[in-house]
């Protein structure tokens, strides 16, 4: 059984003359199928706030000196925060995912005169900033330049 | 309240947008390096020593990735959650909910340049 | 004929006079191989209950009529294959709507929704008959025609799930034919529409879901629309900003 | 109590026509209001569903003298030679207006607007927006309506009944579909623009909402139905649902081809001359129903049918001009017509009858018009040229307005307590009929019976003794119709009831076609009789006028408008 939607969805600002049975969220809402995946979608943005604030407190504690720092990586490496971090990997993956899967068709045809390239493209070029960016900052982060 | 939401939604969307595209992007390096392959020994741990972060961080572009990284997946996390309660019923509550998210990561955003700032 | 196989139908009923809320009735329709959800509806009607309610009238898939629920997922039952669907096919009202009878469902809220994006192109200055026809490329007319193949037919409305939420939001259908618009050579309401746009309830709404462009049997993909007319609002806006408001009024 | 709402000019139909009058009428005045009052929401109308295009002079090696032949010719004669100029020249018009209203017409490269070729027409004239031509109409239409608050839309209203006093109409009375009960709708003019009724038949590219009710409310008003005898037959329908196959198939190049997969239209004698695929749809359906009876056609589980061939003209060009047919078939037929033949055969489409009015759209009813293929203005005479339907839907929906308002100016409100009470005998009818138990006839069979025995009387070929019988038929399920059960008794949404009060409207139109078509005595266009196959000018160039009597239709003739174009023999 579907739940309810809000008693307004889709009602006209003046109600229609006859009484009518309440609107219902589509079936299968949240947890089955393809919105199973969006609600996920949606869900990531809890990893994403808490992952601002943690690499907010990590800066913070970079800028108060070398023990600050020292804290941060202790914290770091404790198998609750590697698990949590872990998660933050994988949701990021599929946020990438599943937005450059929409991205392109959210471009208008043209911005001016100027049209954007074809989706496939532009799928292309997202992917490979992505990698690109991922595999810089790894390098540059573990330690291979500097 | 709900006015001023209004108002500044395609600024806001604007945020959301950049955290979920730059955000993601630069996230996913630093995760693989700072979130699991240090702490997990991949990675040398002495690549995250401080001298070495803080020269890093401290430069213009340092400077600039690490604000990237506070402020943008804060704008993506409370846009999607203000989402999420809206379709788990929240619609009416919406201002408020929303209000207090966008509150959470102006605070954040400011923090963050705070702490760029410091480096 | 063809092959016939009874299948057994669940559909909804509601009746507002009789029924505090809605109940179901089960029918057994010996169908034909090559039917569709509709035919098989119509067969009941005929048959075996007269007092089943349900639009419908082209049965081609082009007036928009006969959305409905079917197995859970917004369908337009004359373009659906019975073959798709197993033994027991149940069938309901669109989702997100409030239910007036049976199958049938409130359509005034979205006329009013369509109406809110001014689906009509908006000159300053119109151009007379006398003048013939504007020109506009082939390049120009594929850049909004997707989005003017809309038939109305509800599905992309019964599968969002912000629709279902927030009563405001103007939701897929209609701001695809308002962007339709926008996008058109021939028009020049862009920034008029744009403010509506930015306004309650509108484009930014939306969580990209994709599930309207999901169901939609015509392609229109109203979840680009709108997810495009995000960024062009945001633009226009961008822009007013920079300039003073000129050419509007 | 019957709810009342007043305006100037009352329109029954939101298709094609009901719109453009609408918005003629409001245009015309800016202190008006118009009442568009329909049984479904405008965009459901069956305009929706046409496909190929709407012809107007457009092309420099083209002329207006061309295009009126045409539609002369292809009506056989029978068509009014003063509405043919008028609409001729209105067409480019008209369409031009719609292309400003936002219609996305198909383009050249250089930016104007593509034409195509059409059965009957000598020249490419055929404006198109794909092969899905009505429906961006209807919704260019509807939604350039919406920008006029002046056009109050009554949605979901069935009209039932013309309101009349003092000789002249003073509105309509609906059955509010939604709430059960009747509403009025008074206006000092009222505009019947309620499409076709091709569901008087059992094989039809026609809708569900296709039931003749406009010419049954005027018919029972006491206004003739003109031409009735004249059913278009479509060459190219699905066999099984009747769902149409453009004649832009034929206008882009395709081939009909029978069992042994020859071009018969061009192999064999059949009056189309070089013109082919491209003759008109009598002349075309007759030649299919001959291939049948020389034992040429397929035979399916759903009867007989001959091959549509588009294979030859390649992917691209379908999915550029024909994208919709290409899903039809598909969806509908099974087959990809990029790779394979369209399984078709003809089927019912259009009536080139309908309420009789002048070229200003009156009946002869003051205050009553009629526009669009409800009405009979005889532009299509015996046969309809594709193509010109939709534009004088245009053409005539717009003069309508005009002239509906310009007699609304000039009429007083007449006497409300009278229309009001011809209301309230309407609800207590309406009110009879719903969930009627009495009597053991199922509306469905009933339906059934109609739809036999207008096909075996009144179909591609006719004769005197068939068409009797149908006469008899119908008179007899008229009768049963007072034995009709309904099961559903609630008001809310109660569609046995509309399907009843159509199924009585069809009944109505059903007897006026079957008299009509047993009146004429000879052949022309969309009727042959093969017991006097040949067209007779001397006795038979009149329309047939049939009025309602309670002791059964009544036929008399009305003169034809000829001109310029003498009648000869129709020849391609
Ligand atoms: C499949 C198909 C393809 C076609 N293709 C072409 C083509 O390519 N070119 C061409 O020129 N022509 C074509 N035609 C013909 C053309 O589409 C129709 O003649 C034309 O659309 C009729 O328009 P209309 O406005 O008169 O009626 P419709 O569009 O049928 O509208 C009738 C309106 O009246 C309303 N109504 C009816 N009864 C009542 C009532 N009792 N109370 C209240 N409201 C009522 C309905 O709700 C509807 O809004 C085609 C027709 C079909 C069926
Ligand atoms: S966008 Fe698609 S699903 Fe939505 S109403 Fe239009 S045709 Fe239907
Ligand atoms: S499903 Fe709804 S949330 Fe947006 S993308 Fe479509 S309107
Ligand atoms: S009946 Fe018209 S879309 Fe299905």
């Amino acid at each position: 059984m579907a739940r309810a939607a809000h008693p307004q969805a889709m009602q006209p600002k003046k109600p229609g003359t006859t009484r009518t049975a309440p609107p219902k969220m589509p079936d299968g809402f949240p947890g089955k199928g393809r919105y199973r995946t969006y609600v996920a979608f949606e869900t990531t943005g809890l990893i994403y706030l808490l992952m601002g604030f943690i690499i907010l407190r990590a800066i913070w504690q970079l800028g108060a000196g070398e023990a600050g720092w020292n804290g941060v990586m202790d914290a770091y490496r404790n198998p609750i925060m590697i698990g949590f971090h872990v998660l933050a990997l994988v949701g990021v993956i599929f946020v990438g995912v599943r937005f450059f899967w929409l991205f392109p068709k959210a471009q208008p045809p043209r911005i001016g005169p100027v049209r954007p390239p074809p989706a496939a493209i532009l799928k292309g070029m997202l992917y490979s900033v992505w990698i690109g960016t991922t595999l810089v900052m790894t390098w540059v982060l573990a330690g291979g330049a500097f | 309240m709900k006015q001023l939401l209004i108002v500044l939604e395609p600024v806001i969307w604007f945020m959301f947008g950049q955290g979920i595209m730059i955000g993601t992007i630069l996230l996913t390096g630093w995760l693989i390096v700072v979130g699991v392959g240090v702490p997990m020994g991949i990675f040398p741990a002495d690549a995250l020593a401080y001298e070495r972060m803080h020269m890093l961080g401290s430069n213009v572009i340092g400077r600039v990735v690490l604000l990237g990284l506070i402020v943008l997946p804060l704008w993506k996390g409370a846009h999607h959650l203000r989402s999420l309660a809206v379709d788990f019923g929240g619609g009416d509550r919406d201002a408020i909910v929303g209000s207090l998210l966008y509150l959470i990561a102006i605070v954040g955003s400011l923090l963050g340049i705070v702490a760029v700032i410091r480096l | 004929m063809s092959d016939v196989q009874i299948k057994k139908f669940v559909v909804t009923r509601f009746d507002p006079d009789k029924d505090e809320v809605p109940r179901t009735d089960t029918f057994e329709v010996p169908c034909q191989s090559d039917w569709m959800v509709l035919d098989a509806l119509n067969f009941i009607k005929d048959q075996l209950d007269g007092s089943l309610s349900y639009r419908w009238s082209c049965r081609m898939a082009v007036c928009g009529s006969c959305g409905m629920n079917v197995d859970g997922a917004p369908t337009l039952t004359c373009k659906s294959p019975l073959s798709s669907y197993g033994d027991t096919v149940e069938v309901t009202p669109l989702s997100n709507f409030p239910v007036i009878r049976d199958l049938v469902v409130e359509l005034d809220g979205f006329m009013e929704k369509l109406k809110a994006v001014k689906p009509w192109i908006i000159r300053a200055k119109e151009k007379a008959v006398e003048e013939g026809p504007y020109r506009q490329s082939p390049e120009e007319l594929e850049d909004f025609k997707q989005f003017s193949l809309c038939i109305n037919c509800m599905l992309c409305y019964a599968a969002c799930p912000v629709v279902g939420n927030e009563p405001d939001f103007i939701g897929p259908a209609a701001i695809a034919l308002g962007y339709r618009y926008n996008l058109d050579s021939r028009d020049e309401g862009a920034s008029e529409r744009n403010a509506i746009f930015r306004g309650e309830g509108s484009v930014y709404s939306c969580s990209f879901a994709n599930e309207c462009s999901e169901v939609c049997p015509e392609n229109v993909d109203p979840a680009a629309a709108i997810n495009q007319a995000k960024l062009s609002g945001l633009v226009d806006w961008a822009a007013s900003l920079v300039l003073p408001r000129g050419g509007k009024d | 109590m019957v709810e009342t709402h007043r305006h100037d000019v009352v329109i029954v139909g939101g298709g094609a026509a009901g719109l453009r009058a609408a918005i003629a009428a409001v245009e015309a005045d800016p202190n008006i209001t118009v009442a568009l009052v329909s049984k479904v929401y405008p965009m459901r109308s069956h305009t929706v569903s046409a496909e190929g295009g709407a012809a107007a002079v457009t092309r420099e090696d083209d002329s207006f003298e061309m295009h009126g032949y045409d539609t002369v010719k292809g009506s056989d004669f029978l068509g009014d030679q003063d509405v043919i100029e008028y609409f001729v020249e209105q067409a480019p018009k008209e369409l031009t207006l719609l292309e400003h209203w936002g219609c996305p017409w198909s383009r050249n490269e250089d930016g104007s607007v593509a034409t195509r070729a059409f059965g009957g027409m000598s020249i490419k004239r055929t404006w198109y927006a794909a092969d899905k031509v009505g429906f961006h109409m209807l919704h260019a239409l509807f939604q350039h309506s919406m920008r006029f608050d002046r056009i109050v839309r009554y949605d979901e209203q069935f009209v039932t009944r013309l309101l009349i006093d003092d000789g002249q109409v003073r509105g309509v009375v609906a059955l509010d579909i939604r709430q059960g009960t009747m509403r009025a709708f008074l206006g000092r003019s009222v505009i019947l623009c309620t499409g076709g009724g091709g569901k008087i038949f059992p094989f039809t590219t026609n809708g569900n909402i296709k039931t003749g009710d406009g010419m049954a409310l005027a018919y029972r008003a006491g206004v003739a139905l003109k031409d009735m005898e004249f059913v278009q037959y479509h060459p190219t329908g699905l066999p099984g649902t009747g769902i149409l196959i453009t004649e832009a198939t034929r206008g882009e190049g395709a081939y009909l081809k029978n069992k042994d997969g020859e071009r018969f239209l061009v192999t064999r004698d059949y009056g189309v001359g070089s013109k082919a695929e491209l003759g008109p749809r009598d002349l075309i359906s007759r030649a299919m129903v001959q291939e049948f009876e020389a034992g040429r056609g397929f035979s399916g589980s759903y009867g007989e049918y001959l091959h549509l061939d588009l294979t030859h003209l390649g992917e691209e060009k379908i999915n550029q001009r024909l994208p919709m047919v290409r899903e039809l078939a598909k969806v509908y037929g099974g087959v990809d017509p990029v790779y394979e033949p369209i399984p078709v055969r003809p089927v019912v489409h259009y009536m080139m009858g309908g309420v009789d009015t002048d070229i200003d759209t009156a009946t002869q009813l003051p205050g009553l018009y009629a526009a669009g293929e409800t009405a009979c203005v005889s532009l299509n005479g015996a046969n309809r040229l594709g193509s010109n339907s939709l534009t004088e839907c245009l053409v005539f929906g717009a003069r309508s307005g005009e002239q509906a308002l310009q007699f609304s100016k000039g009429a007083d409100d007449g006497n409300e307590r009278a229309v009001r009470a011809q209301a309230e005998e309407e609800q207590a009818r309406i009110d009879q009929l719903r969930g009627k138990v009495k009597g053991g006839e199922k509306l469905a069979r009933l339906r059934v019976d109609m739809n036999k025995t207008l096909e075996s009387g009144c179909g591609v070929y006719r004769q005197e003794d068939s068409m009797q019988q149908t006469v008899r038929d119908i008179a007899q399920i008229k009768g049963r119709f007072a034995d009709l059960a309904l099961e559903d008794k609630s008001k809310v949404f109660n569609t046995e009831l509309v399907s009843a009060l159509e199924l009585h409207n069809m009944l109505e139109i059903a007897e006026v076609v079957a008299n009509s078509a047993a009146s004429r005595k000879e052949s022309r266009g969309a009727h042959t009789r093969r017991d006097a196959p040949t067209r007779d000018d001397q006795n038979c160039l009149y329309h047939t006028l049939c009025f309602f009597d309670p002791a059964g239709p009544r036929i008399e003739k009305k003169d034809v408008t000829l001109g310029t174009w003498v009648p000869e023999e129709r020849k391609y």
